[in-house]
């Protein structure tokens, strides 16, 4: 199912995606590719499609043309196999969907036990891993809405984690976390990272973006409009990138 | 509450009968859905002879009594069969007919005395005397299915769900009209009940006019006329003389 | 007895369906009237009005609709009121449909996300206010389904009211089958007239559902 | 006031009271467990891409609804013994109920699952979950939870509507009724003790319904938040 | 209804506030004032108790004990007028509860039309206002549902101006935000601040709360645990701050 994917080709790859809401045209033709161990930060200003494309490289949304390929699947064809995909991409959304019937500890292991048919005890342990990465291990027994917000994200990952997947997406998942937790969850990503994990990352957190991203790509107006390595953040070369890192200094 | 109600009753020149129109041939409708069956010619000569408009008060058979007790109808002419039970409740007049039941089986049967009943089912109208009787029958082993209304207890034997039904004879007789290959015949006689009209308790006056009418007819051949038109039969011997 | 289904019957049929109709009408509009009321009532602030909502919805949803039409038409004769069999039915559907109406639209006006009432609360809109303009709307969504499987029950259901005399479809039904003795054709008939009554009100509801469907939030995080 | 009460009259006929209210609550939970069961598999069913079994869920769904529930008693009833086929009237009482609250259910746990945020079906794709564990793990619990109360209500319903099961001679409370009132005239009375006998058994099902939602939500009896 | 304030009397004040969830103890005697034309940021952990902080001033929490004063309404006690108060205070919520069924222009003239008696004409061009202020106009016929996440933090956060109120509450508004529209917001915000507007905002951008605000409440386990000017955040005088900027700078 999986074809062999040597270190240098690439484990993601979108090739001239392209993605329409009615008559919004969202992605316009988005190419990029990510290596085994590569960390992508993808960034852009509000509505530029950042959602909709690391959406589309899971087939939560189907594109309108283009070719997607993750770890030997092709996701733009009709006749993938959507639950073999999803067993090698892991995803955690802007808004967090934990399953509110079900503890922290249940969300975590419910995965593992059903699709992987880890046995309860380890899938156990495994949930107390995960939430140990995350700073969460007192929250075992809790049920999701007697956690704030930041705590809900960091289960999120932590559940996401928990399948060990071999490319991660996350989409804004620092957004809720306050500048401590965020460090935490950095060094759990950076320990992802040198693990060999793919990741992809929308943030609007430059700095986030240049610690972590080996690779900055800048989204705008539906299309990749500039690429290359985290240096672009402070010396950018278009004029809507230096717009957009430039408004972006009055954060940090 | 009122002193009388016959006087009520003469007054108003009107007479308001309690009667089930779902019980052929009783009470039923015609082909041009006018009242009609023995019960129905029964009060409809009841109002000509008093010079009375008639009034039927549609009811079930859940609410024949309930109608005449909160005087929303002033009598039951309605198969009403007479027990002592029922007279604490409500006054009956002298019988104007009586009905006789059987059990009822199928022709090709070999049932010819209770024993042979034994493994049979025993279809009937739920809280008719018929039930009555044969539930009270609590030695021989008995298995009734009783359904609320003539018209499914038929459907039952018919479509075979039982294999004999206690009803009255012109009933028996029906289920072969309806479907030929399922020709039933009364085989073990239940009983013969008396029905009379039934009022309210007290009504003396009432009664004692009701009861002078039946006699009347009775022996005019009046009643019998109209039981042998919906029944086939006459009334027993013992009635008419 | 006996004879064959003809225009008379079917005449006598459809003026059952007519009753069946006005019947249904009057159980659905007063039902709907005091459900609301009651739904209003069993989420209301004081413990007073919640208890005696819920006293209220156990009694009647404790009791079968032919129960409350027998002891509403002769239990109020028997104490001396008089009231016409249409009072009567209409007053006992009424007081059965809004057990049941009220009922299921507190569960719906509550299966609202809290957030959305905390959101409406932060905008100093009034108790009255945050129920028409923001829950309501939500809740009538959720409480569409229920409601019309609820309505056609009660199409169906008011053949009880043939307890207090109304020769409405069913017992109009029972009186042609019970000189007819064709069970079969005449329930046939029956089906399909209630069904004809019924489905397009399923249509309906389930046009709406659609049209109201627009506005659906899936975003609302925690 | 012109009428007389006499209760004791009825009330020495207890034990066929007591018998026909046993028969009605086994009525009503038999047909309530298979209902659920058949209910929910017909929502799932008409949410389905098989256009074949979505269309035959709805047929059902709608047909059902949509007619008397003594009608298809009757049907039930009669249609199999002319088929040849006897059962006795208790089997075909409880197929006959829960084919008609399966229907109803179907309806209600459809709004159910259509009030379960994408967010939570996105996320459970995600995680690799196939479709029907995520009905299993992800759906049906809130689902259930969020249509509770009409559920509840739906199923005490059904225990009342099992009276017309007197049709067809399965001796429940109804039945009972009809034959004690008509063997003694005393409908007044008969009524007034079956009133109280049904509201005494809906308030038997809605504890039983009370106490299972506690085992089925935890994180209601944990938090007291409906979802 | 509402007392006189003049400018150096608090318009917010907290003193000793306590509040528990069932055993856990979320404000353990937390006291601070937000004077007439102040900005407030409230900052501290995940868990700590920020929210919680914020949703006891406008009531959306009843206090176990200590007093709390909005605008002269005692929200303490249980007689306090709730909707004088909350027609006061503006509050803007981590997870932004748009009303679903509503467009964004009916979810902003709600109020102003249902609470103020606004004309219709008048809400709609109120509405137009404050979407331009946030950058969306053109969203005005939309669906919350049909907005990326920004769009709909922002939406709300119009929303609460289109109010008009005395005090703004925000708990992390820009969570969701990329920089450049942070950016907008902050001058927003400031425009709000010039304007006499009072502000408290839950955030964890020690950017955004070093630029922004005129004081900082750093929060601790439901303790106040250090406040002061901005300044604070630069030279933290308790351990405990110095660990939380210290991590923050990861950020930027
Ligand atoms: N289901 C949908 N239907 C219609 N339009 C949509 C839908 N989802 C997204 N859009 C629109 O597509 C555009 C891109 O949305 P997307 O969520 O990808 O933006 P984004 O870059 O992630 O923004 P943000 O940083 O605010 O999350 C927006 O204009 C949004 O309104
Ligand atoms: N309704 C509730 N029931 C029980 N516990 C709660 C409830 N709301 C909040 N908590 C708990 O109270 C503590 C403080 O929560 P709060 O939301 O105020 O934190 P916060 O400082 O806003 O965190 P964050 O930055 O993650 O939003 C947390 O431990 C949380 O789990
Ligand atoms: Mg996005
Ligand atoms: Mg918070």
């Amino acid at each position: 199912m999986q074809q062999n994917s040597s270190s240098s080709e690439p484990i993601v790859s979108l090739h001239n995606v392209q993605k329409s809401f009615g008559a919004l045209r969202v992605l316009d033709g988005v190419s990029f590719a990510v290596a085994r161990g590569e960390v992508l930060a993808l960034i852009g200003r509000s509505g530029s499609g950042k959602s909709t494309a690391l959406r589309c490289i899971d087939r939560f949304e189907k594109v309108d043309g283009g070719e997607i390929v993750v770890c030997g699947h092709r996701v733009d064809r009709p006749d993938v196999n959507l639950r073999a995909l999803r067993q090698d991409v892991g995803i955690v959304f802007q808004s967090y969907n934990l399953f509110p019937h079900l503890t922290i500890e249940q969300n975590i292991t419910l995965a593992p036990c059903a699709v992987k048919g880890m046995a309860t005890s380890q899938a156990k342990d495994l949930a107390r891993k995960v939430l140990v990465q995350v700073g969460l291990e007192e929250k075992l027994h809790a049920y999701p809405e007697q956690l704030s917000g930041g705590q809900q994200q960091r289960a999120a990952i932590a559940r996401s984690l928990a399948m060990q997947p071999k490319v991660m997406l996350f989409d804004e998942v620092t957004s809720a976390l306050d500048p401590e937790l965020t460090g935490e969850v950095l060094k759990v990503i950076e320990q992802l990272a040198a693990d060999g994990m793919t990741m992809v990352m929308v943030t609007h957190e430059m700095g986030f973006a240049k610690g972590i991203a080996d690779r900055i790509v800048f989204m705008h107006r539906g299309k990749v409009h500039e690429t290359g390595p985290a240096s672009i953040l402070t010396s950018p070369t278009t004029p809507e990138l230096t717009q957009f890192v430039g408004t972006g200094n009055l954060k940090s | 509450a009122s002193a009388d109600l016959l006087d009520d009753i003469m007054k108003a020149k009107k007479i308001r009968i309690s009667t089930d129109l779902a019980i052929p041939p009783s009470g039923m409708m015609d082909s041009t859905m006018k009242p009609t069956g023995s019960d129905v010619e029964v009060a409809q000569m009841l109002a000509k002879d008093w010079g009375l408009e008639l009034e039927f008060i549609q009811t079930t058979g859940a609410t024949r009594i309930p109608n005449v007790l909160t005087g929303k109808a002033d009598i039951i002419i309605s198969t009403l069969s007479v027990t002592a039970e029922r007279a604490k409740v409500i006054d009956f007049t002298k019988r104007y007919a009586t009905l006789q039941s059987d059990v009822g089986c199928l022709k090709s049967s070999t049932v010819k005395d209770w024993p042979d009943l034994k493994d049979k089912s025993i279809g009937v109208s739920r809280g008719t005397t018929q039930d009555t009787t044969l539930s009270n029958m609590k030695d021989k082993d008995l298995k009734i299915a009783r359904y609320d209304d003539d018209a499914t207890m038929v459907t039952a034997a018919v479509s075979g769900q039982v294999d004999c039904v206690g009803s009255s004879a012109t009933i028996i007789n029906q289920i072969g009209v309806k479907n030929p290959s399922r020709v039933f015949e009364s085989r073990i006689p239940l009983a013969t009940f008396d029905l009379a009209i039934g009022l309210k308790k007290g009504e003396q006056p009432l009664m004692d006019k009701l009861n002078a009418w039946i006699t009347e007819n009775v022996k005019n051949g009046k009643l019998n006329a109209i039981y042998k038109k919906f029944h086939g039969v006459d009334l027993p011997a013992d009635m008419r003389s | 007895m006996g004879g064959h289904l003809n225009i008379n019957h079917l005449m006598f049929l459809g003026q059952g369906a007519l009753w069946t109709i006005g019947l249904s009408l009057i159980a659905l509009i007063g039902g709907g009237i005091v459900g609301f009321v009651i739904a209003l009532a069993r989420i209301s602030p004081l413990k007073s009005v919640r208890l005696a909502g819920a006293i209220y919805v156990q009694l009647i949803q404790g009791t079968p609709l032919l129960v409350i039409l027998f002891l509403g038409y002769f239990g109020l004769a028997a104490i001396g009121l008089k009231v016409s069999p249409l009072v009567a039915a209409g007053a006992s559907l009424t007081l059965y449909v809004a057990a049941y109406l009220g009922e299921i639209w507190r569960g719906c006006i509550e299966s609202v996300p809290k957030p959305q009432w905390e959101a409406a609360e932060g905008l100093a809109l009034s108790r009255t206010q945050r129920m028409v303009k923001v829950i309501l709307p939500q809740a009538v969504r959720i409480a569409t389904p229920p409601t019309v499987g609820f309505m056609v029950q009660i199409i169906k259901n008011t053949s009880l009211a043939s307890v207090v005399g109304f020769v409405e479809l069913m017992r109009s039904g029972q009186i042609v089958n019970n000189s007819l003795f064709e069970p079969f054709a005449i329930y046939a008939i029956i089906a399909a007239t209630y069904f004809a009554m019924c489905y397009p009100l399923s249509l309906f509801s389930q046009r709406l559902e659609r049209r109201m469907g627009r506005g659906r939030s899936n975003l609302a995080p925690a | 006031m012109s009428l007389q009460l006499d209760f004791p009259a009825v009330l020495e006929r207890w034990p066929s009271f007591l018998a026909g209210a046993v028969l009605t609550l086994e009525l009503a939970f038999f047909a309530t467990v298979l209902g659920a069961l058949l209910g929910t598999l017909a929502a799932v069913g008409r949410g389905t891409h098989n256009s074949l079994i979505a269309g035959a869920c709805k047929v059902y769904v709608e047909t059902i609804r949509n007619t008397p529930l003594l009608v298809q008693i009757f049907l039930v009833y009669f249609g199999l013994a002319s088929l040849g086929l006897k059962y006795s009237a208790f089997t075909v009482a409880v197929a006959a109920l829960t084919i008609n609250v399966g229907a109803y259910t179907a309806e209600i746990m459809r709004a159910g699952f259509e009030a379960i945020p994408r967010g939570q079906i996105e996320a459970a794709e995600g995680l690799a979950l196939s479709r029907f564990q995520i009905y299993w793990h992800i759906i049906l619990l809130p689902a259930v939870e969020k249509v509770y109360p009409a559920l509840t209500s739906q199923f005490v319903l059904l225990m009342l509507a099992s009276s017309v099961c007197s049709q067809i001679s399965a001796e429940e409370l109804t039945a009972v009724a009809n034959y004690i009132q008509s063997d003694t005239y005393r409908a007044f009375e008969t009524y007034i003790i079956v009133a109280v006998l049904y509201v005494i058994l809906s308030l038997v099902m809605r504890a039983g319904f009370w106490g299972l939602g506690l085992l089925l939500f935890p994180r209601r009896r944990r938090l007291g938040t409906p979802l």
